[in-house]
């Protein structure tokens, strides 16, 4: 090559003089009589990559005032303003709740140096990279852009580039069961049939991760995540179990269809996500969209009991789902659970509530078993975070004993937990189950650990609480 | 000669004022011509928005701008030569004016040594660049104003010798004179040695304006602007912004009379003679300034010593030898 | 009528040219002293030009204004003029006096004995054409005009070897 | 110039004035680190800032009337953008470009850099980025001829030279 190079510059030398410079005049004169190549700014604009950092946008009704942002901002350009407010209790007697309310949030521009790393930062993503580059100032404090302005770059943010063929799914590792894997295969053109709404998000398995939902564009998080439990459980009940974890493309597309239903719902009522929200302790977008799940079923008034459970949507049995017939019956369940309440010596309230609670929470067990009854193993992984942490009956189950693990190979396999399984079973239980779907033994003491934990906290709870305490995440 | 009647001096001032307009006018255009010129060449668009279309006005917004711009005499400057050097390099090129023929009668003064006006007149402005550069009390102007002599007095001579060597063949050094003694073939005749003598001109041409092949005197890089480092405002425009440009259009003009055949159709054929002669002077006019960009924007600027070397190593012997040859080729040609 | 205004535009010259010429010796700044010289050689140029001397007033801003002053100012800048409004003088001055005041007397003795009582007859003169002074050059007083050629080029010979350096001396 | 000052123009002339600034900014580049390059970008034919009759020829601030302050100024630089400005004729824009330009960016914490070139000199357009693209310096340099096409031309003669404006700190009330 560098040989070539001299030859050439050999070549061209040999002429004699003068002929370089008639050939540098020719060129010009050829460039003369081209196009341009200009682009001509404030007439044309040219399309530039989606990735360009143009701007940092706000997703405003994201943020939860974490200050992530502002503290790992090099800079410390973004400014940060907020306030608790004091809600009152949801019902008499209760516990006044507070939530954190965003004042100001604001960046400087002028001194912004364009990182991105408030960007990656932010858990909840609140915060966009737009293409927007035009908004010099006549003076520098106008370069501070509040909250507003941030806002209103928001329309301008792209929505997500698609994944390419064949890609991880972000938040599914890809040495995931072989199970899951399929699943995961069709999960994805369910994603490109649904890529054309700004809800695209990927699949079901993705979302039921909080944190990590990365794709949320603008109003779509939360609208989506909305329509899923609505969704999904009709659509199980009135589809005939299918053979396989795999949902039908028919079922794909009702899926849709639901979402952009509760969609407009969800934007007609606003009231109902702040009323059953208690935002304060809610974690992000798919927390409060559980809630408002709760908030849609008959047991609204107590439903921030249940805030934190894992999303009916993520309900999918990651092991041999109970058969029907071994599931406590609705009505049974509150019963029992109000009998049990009103032994233990709660009020009648909230005995009553909480036996509502059960009644729900064995109803959407029905249905899903129904669903599901031959099914494997489902997609879906659940939160991270322990799900029956909130549970409101540590009185009823057994304090958790010891965190040391004893194997004990006796311990009841009882498919529908009752409520006093013990942790200990329950831990092997899972532990069985990881092994036996080829999770590394870390993950499976990890997950059994984490099932010993719920069982020890909430053991007392109904029984479709256990059920879905117990299913070992997918990831 | 200057024959001094009433009706004379009329005729003279309204002459004068008509180069008074046309010569600022030419050089906005000609400014215009230059921004178009190199960003075409350029891939690119130049001016587009002053004054809608095309950005027409844009010369014409630097005109203005910069005549009511402040006024800045440095403190240490000689303030009288300071304000006096603009107006040195200016007027002599308004003069170059006075004799260029651009038709047959159209032509202020028709002075019987014409050519050697053109040749003393041009040859004045370097004063005025050495004036601008040594009282603006900048060691960079003082460079700028030292490289812009030793390359006039350099460049001087191959204009001498070929315009002379034009002289010879015309026979005299009026310039409708040698318009009318030229023939058809007009750069090419005689042989080789009318394309060489017009080479040699625009070398001589572009060194003695300072255009970029040799613009080292006012070389940014090196001296920021030379000579026109401290002026602003009015001077610099008419010292600098309308002199280059207005000299550059001169010498296109002086080119086109002594090798193109001046107000002369391009071929001697007789439809061709109904369009006036001042139409084809400008046609070639026209080519010759696009010529002198061209060249200006293809090549490099050349370092000092290598400007030096081509003048006198290059240029001043090759000139001699083609007056050698004119003068072999009236005595022994055809 | 022509009369008059030629008259005001010789007085007017006239005035330049002896303003200039002597602030040329009078000015302490040398640059200045220079560019006083230059303005009075056009004023002498011009005054060929009212003479209808064309040709010798062109030859005058060619040569002397043109390439002397140029060269005159390129050698003061070069090396010793102070940059800007600086002066620079010396104290010589007497003598310089007596030297131009000999030459201008032998000058004017010399030209007033050659053209004494003669007028230059301005009415319907075309002035001298160049091709006279072409023919004039190269015949009656082609000799002298050769002989100053080779003068030209003993002198630029000279200054060639003047200025160059020796071979031993040549910076490697 | 001083009439210019006194005098109230006529609205032709002033218009005609405003208009000539608007489309003649001959533009003084002070580039002096990684914004220099897109400033260099936009004057390149992709962008060719020329098409708006800003002119980047003049290497000599006696000649220009926009100085384009792109880069870190440092400490150390201050002192020549500050003279530079000074030698530039009335009237006089300057645009900052860039985050460093504007208030320090990634150097906000530096003993070494001067936080903000509007510390020393008046600056009439704040182009952010970091750096800032091609098309933002031109957005930049549009909104300067707005601002210029709006301009009274005599209240720009009154010496804008030896004021300094007073920005205070850009974090106003708040903030971490």
């Amino acid at each position: 090559m560098a040989l070539d190079v001299d030859q050439r510059l050999e070549r061209a030398r040999r002429p004699g003089f003068g002929i370089g410079l008639l050939k540098g005049m020719r060129v010009l004169l050829k460039h003369l009589f081209k196009r341009n190549s200009v682009i001509q700014y404030p007439d044309v604009k040219q399309d530039l990559s989606p990735r360009t950092r143009g701007v940092i946008a706000l997703k405003e009704e994201n943020c939860t005032v974490c200050m992530l942002c502002a503290r790992e901002c090099p800079d410390w350009c973004i400014y940060i303003d907020s306030h608790k407010e004091t809600l009152p209790p949801k019902r008499e007697g209760g516990r006044p709740r507070k939530r954190n309310v965003l004042d100001r949030f604001a960046i400087d521009y002028a001194l912004c140096m364009y990182c991105g790393i408030c960007v990656e930062v932010c858990p909840y993503d609140a915060l966009f990279w737009s293409r927007e580059f035009e908004y010099a100032e006549y003076d520098i404090r106008q370069l501070t852009h509040e909250k507003e302005k941030l806002s209103d770059w928001m329309a301008t943010v792209l929505p997500p580039t698609e994944l390419e063929e064949g890609a991880d799914i972000p938040g599914q590792p890809s040495k995931a069961a072989p199970a899951a894997a399929a699943a995961t295969q069709t999960a994805t053109p369910t994603a490109a049939a649904t890529a054309a709404t700004p809800a695209s998000v990927t699949s079901s398995a993705t979302e039921a991760r909080p944190g990590q939902a990365q794709t949320a564009p603008r109003e779509g998080t939360a609208a989506t995540e909305a329509a899923r439990p609505a969704a999904s459980a009709p659509d199980a009940a009135t589809t005939p179990a299918p053979e396989t974890a795999k949902p039908a493309p028919g079922l794909a597309e009702e899926v849709k269809d639901q979402q952009m239903d509760s969609t407009a719902e969800a934007r007609a009522e606003p009231e109902v996500k702040r009323d059953a929200g208690g935002a304060v302790e809610a974690e992000g977008s798919q927390a409060e969209v559980e809630d408002k799940a709760e908030a849609e079923t008959p047991s609204t008034p107590e439903s921030t009991a249940v805030t934190q459970t894992p999303p009916p949507a993520a309900a999918a049995p990651s092991r041999p789902a109970p058969r029907i017939e071994d599931l406590e019956q609705p009505e049974d369940a509150y019963a029992r659970v109000l009998d049990e309440q009103s032994k233990a010596g709660s009020s009648p309230q909230v005995a009553e509530a909480r036996a509502k609670v059960a009644r729900v929470k064995a109803e959407r067990a029905m249905t899903q078993a129904r669903a599901a009854a031959p099914q494997e193993v489902a997609p879906t992984p659940e939160p991270s975070g322990a799900p029956g942490a909130a549970e409101p009956e540590p009185e009823q189950g057994p304090v958790a004993p010891t965190p040391e693990e004893k194997p004990d190979s006796s311990a009841p396999q009882a498919e529908a937990s009752s409520p006093g399984e013990d942790p200990e079973a329950v831990f092997e239980r899972v532990l069985e189950e990881e092994r036996a779907k080829g999770s590394s033994d870390a993950v499976a003491t990890a997950r059994a650990k984490a099932a010993r934990m719920r069982a020890g906290r909430g053991a007392g709870s109904a029984g479709p609480q256990e059920q879905e305490g117990t299913k070992g995440p997918n990831d | 000669m200057i024959e001094i009647t009433l009706t004379d001096w009329q005729i003279l001032l309204v002459k004068l004022l008509i180069i008074l307009i046309v010569v600022p006018v030419g050089a906005l255009v000609g400014g215009y011509v230059l921004h178009k010129e190199m960003a075409h060449m350029q891939h690119r668009l130049g001016p587009m928005y002053a004054g809608g279309w095309h950005g027409w006005a844009q010369t014409l917004a630097d005109g203005i701008k910069f005549a009511y711009k402040e006024d800045i005499i440095p403190a240490s400057a000689d303030k009288r030569v300071f304000s006096l050097a603009p107006a040195v390099i200016f007027v002599p090129v308004l003069l170059l004016y006075l004799v260029i023929p651009i038709d047959q009668n159209l032509i202020v003064e028709d002075l019987d040594v014409g050519l050697f006006f053109l040749l003393a007149i041009g040859s004045v402005g370097s004063i005025g660049v050495l004036m601008a550069g040594w009282s603006s009390a900048n060691k960079y102007a003082l460079i700028g104003a030292l490289r812009s002599a030793g390359q006039l007095i350099a460049y001087e001579l191959p204009i001498v010798l070929s315009a002379a060597a034009i002289a010879m063949l015309a026979g005299t050094l009026s310039l409708v004179g040698i318009v009318e003694a030229q023939d058809w073939p007009y750069i090419v005749w005689p042989p080789g040695i009318g394309l060489a003598l017009f080479l040699l001109f625009l070398a001589g041409a572009m060194a003695e304006m300072a255009l970029p092949p040799f613009d080292m005197p006012v070389a940014e890089s090196e001296l920021i602007t030379g000579p026109f480092t401290e002026y602003t405002g009015m001077r610099f425009i008419f010292g600098f912004f309308f002199a280059e440009t207005a000299h550059m259009i001169a010498f296109a003009a002086i080119g086109t009379t002594l090798f193109l055949g001046g107000y002369k159709p391009i071929v001697p054929w007789e439809p061709l003679e109904v369009i006036p002669g001042v139409l084809w002077f400008f046609v070639k006019t026209s080519f010759m300034v696009f010529l002198l960009l061209w060249v200006r924007f293809s090549f490099p600027r050349l370092r000092e010593d290598q400007l030096q070397k081509f003048a006198w190593k290059a240029l001043i012997p090759l000139s001699l030898v083609l007056i050698l040859a004119t003068g072999a080729w009236i005595l022994y040609g055809p | 009528m022509a009369d008059t205004y030629l008259q005001v535009i010789f007085w007017a010259f006239f005035a330049l040219m002896a303003i200039a010429g002597i602030r040329v010796v009078t000015t302490r700044n040398v640059i200045h002293a220079a560019l006083y010289l230059v303005a009075t050689l056009l004023g002498a140029a011009s005054m060929y030009v009212l003479l209808y001397a064309e040709f010798v007033a062109w030859v005058q801003v060619l040569v002397y204004v043109g390439a002397v002053v140029v060269l005159m100012l390129f050698g003061l800048m070069l090396t010793r003029a102070p940059i800007g409004s600086a002066n620079f003088d010396n104290n010589q001055r007497l003598v310089g006096a007596v030297c131009a005041g000999l030459l201008f007397a032998v000058t004017s003795f010399i030209m007033v004995g050659a053209f004494e009582g003669q007028e230059i007859d301005f009415t319907g003169t075309e002035g001298t054409k160049v091709q006279s002074i072409g023919e004039a050059i190269f015949s009656i007083y082609v000799l002298p005009f050769e002989i100053v050629s080779v003068l030209l080029l003993a002198a630029l010979v000279g200054a060639v070897v003047i200025s160059r350096r020796d071979e031993g001396r040549v910076d490697s | 110039m001083a009439v210019i000052e006194k005098v109230k123009l006529p609205k032709p002339v002033s218009w005609a004035l405003n208009w000539s600034r608007q489309y003649s900014l001959w533009m003084l580049q002070f580039g002096l680190a990684c914004c220099a390059i897109e400033m260099g970008a936009a004057i390149a034919t992709k962008f060719d800032v020329i098409r708006f009759g800003v002119i980047p020829f003049p290497a000599s601030p006696r000649q220009a009337d926009l100085m384009v302050v792109a880069g870190t100024v440092t400490d150390k630089m201050a002192a020549p953008i500050r003279r530079v400005y000074d030698q530039m004729p009335e009237p006089k824009y300057v645009i900052s470009m860039g985050a460093c330009a504007n208030c320090g960016g990634p150097y906000w914490d530096s003993y070494s850099v001067t936080k903000g070139v509007d510390q020393i000199v008046p600056v009439d357009v704040y182009v952010p980025g970091c750096p800032p693209r091609p098309e933002a310096l031109l957005q930049g340099i549009i909104r300067l001829q707005q601002k210029i096409a709006t301009e009274d031309v005599s209240t720009r003669w009154a010496g804008h030279d030896t004021e300094i404006p007073h920005i205070p700190e850009p974090g106003l009330a708040g903030g971490v």
